[in-house]
């Protein structure tokens, strides 16, 4: 985690923005490595924002369940992927490679706009105009037209984050996990797969784990390469002082 | 850059007759280059649907003479329409909240009104103000309140709703 | 009289973007007709201060991207500044990819666009039709060729580039 740089003044509007900053900063391709590597980095940056309660944080934390597939992918490549977390990864990486060209070919416009700009004929309004009303002019009209106008003002934004489903925050996946580790002192990753009905809590809850296991608070053991991982919070064997 | 490109695009940007001893003045240059640059010009527009008018003070740009009864059909065309439902959104703006810039009209219609108002003013609809320092700002003719019949705002319909509306909008959108 | 000519004459005397669908209909021409048209007039303007500007809706006149810094010299006001990361990189999805609907950009983007659309509308960089049954699509404007001192899109330094790029990866892609 100390290795991780965080971006402190940039604000990004959107999770690939995100990505796609941290992704070129390294002067990577984009692809399932390139992905793993800025993981770290992304969750922190995902934090953050958290912490500093920005909006739609919401979509962040979507993609970041994805990015961290990619990761315990590739810390654990025995981890068998369901067809259905391999589409998703799939999707992120060209997504992301999409994303990429529009953004570049932005850089392109930004760097013209305005610089050389070809100017229409400047309006100069008649001395003595015409008068000329139609079947609009009449106060009646007006109003229906102005009450168009009111109509389509745009809506106070009800914040989407409502309209979602609540998404599950890192950290509380993160805290719910530990108390259970503690408490069965082991448990294995299946277990934990039927208890959570919605897929993207399996994934979320899933990396949690590997995140323990970066910060050292468990062990994880395979017996075989398609054979179950089983948890074991490491505080029994090496007790820690806080 | 030629004198005469830089002649043609002031003529073209202006859109309105301009004095020749003051373009003179402007570029510092001969009479007789002022006038070669203008003769240029004439035989650039030679091929084209365009022509160079000049008087003894001034120059300006317009359509060929072969074409004034094709101009006068649009114009005729131009003053048959209506102004459409876009014109009478902003034409009724302007009535309920005049004075009004058009950065105003445009954020509460979300689009730009720089065409619709020129369109507004050509009919003698809107008229526009200069604000020192703040670009424009519009209001209705005199002769179309008079047409309205309108002696006092607040008896247009829903006055006070729509006005309240526009204020919550413009104190809570970004 | 030749519809080079005529057409000419509508764009100088109008003066505001004239679409062309509405130009082919009007003339009673086919649309290689009229192409043909714009290709002469082009022609004609290359020698002097005037521009055509072309979109896939839209044709105007404005000056050349060279006397930028001299018109801007006989202007009161500044144009607008800067458009932003987020609004350009929509501004190029609007670009290589018009017509398209706001969810189709949302889609790329990855965040609710609505805002920065709004935005950029107000500014009259792009714009939208209705499409019947199926909401707005957005276009981009000849305002935003004039910001970019483009005749057309297809003058962009990359625009093959990119577009090849955006073909290639749309045909292959799910």
């Amino acid at each position: 985690m100390s290795t991780a740089v965080a971006i402190k003044t940039e604000t990004f509007e959107g999770p690939m923005e995100l990505l796609i900053e941290l992704v070129e900063k390294r002067k990577l391709l984009i692809n399932d490595i390139s992905l793993a590597k800025v993981t770290d980095e992304y969750m922190q940056t995902v934090r953050d924002m958290q912490e500093m309660s920005l909006p739609n944080t919401a979509q962040f934390i979507t993609l970041a369940a994805t990015l961290l597939l990619i990761k315990s992918k590739s810390l654990l490549p025995a981890l068998d992927l369901t067809s259905e977390e391999s589409a998703s990864i799939e999707d992120l990486e060209e997504r992301l490679k999409r994303y990429q060209i529009y953004r570049d070919a932005g850089i392109e416009l930004q760097s013209r706009f305005g610089k050389n700009i070809m100017y229409e004929s400047e309006y100069t309004p008649p001395r003595d105009p015409l008068f000329l009303p139609d079947i609009f002019c009449d106060s009646a009209e007006l109003g229906t037209a102005m009450y168009r106008v009111l109509n389509n003002l745009p809506k106070i934004e009800i914040k989407p984050t409502a309209k979602l489903r609540p998404t599950i925050s890192l950290e509380e996946m993160i805290d719910r996990l530990q108390k259970r580790i503690e408490q069965q002192l082991q448990t294995s990753f299946s277990e934990i797969r039927a208890t959570e009905t919605e897929h993207k809590n399996v994934i979320v809850s899933f990396l949690a784990i590997l995140e323990l296991f970066k910060m050292g608070n468990i062990i994880i053991t395979q017996a075989d390469r398609f054979g179950d991982i089983n948890l074991e919070s490491d505080r029994v064997h090496t007790p820690r002082y806080y | 850059m030629p004198l005469d490109i830089l002649i043609e695009s002031v003529l073209f940007y202006k859109a309105v007759p301009q004095n020749k001893k003051r373009l003179i003045g402007y570029f510092k240059v001969s009479e007789e280059d002022f006038t070669h640059a203008l003769t240029i010009i004439k035989g650039r527009f030679q091929a084209g649907a365009m022509r160079l008018l000049e008087t003894e003070t001034e120059i300006q740009l317009a359509t060929a003479p072969e074409l004034s009864e094709f101009i006068e059909s649009l114009r005729k065309q131009d003053m048959a329409g209506d102004i459409g439902k876009a014109g009478a959104e902003t034409l009724a703006i302007v009535l309920y909240r005049e004075p009004i810039s058009r950065s105003e009209i445009d954020r509460i219609r979300g689009v730009n009104s720089a065409f619709i108002l020129r369109n507004l003013m050509m009919r003698g609809l809107v008229t526009r103000e200069s604000v020192t320092g703040n670009g424009y700002q519009f209001r209705i003719t005199t002769t179309l309140l008079q047409h309205l019949g309108i002696t006092d705002k607040r008896s247009l319909p829903q006055y006070s709703e729509f006005m309240n509306t526009i204020d919550t909008f413009d104190t809570t959108s970004p």
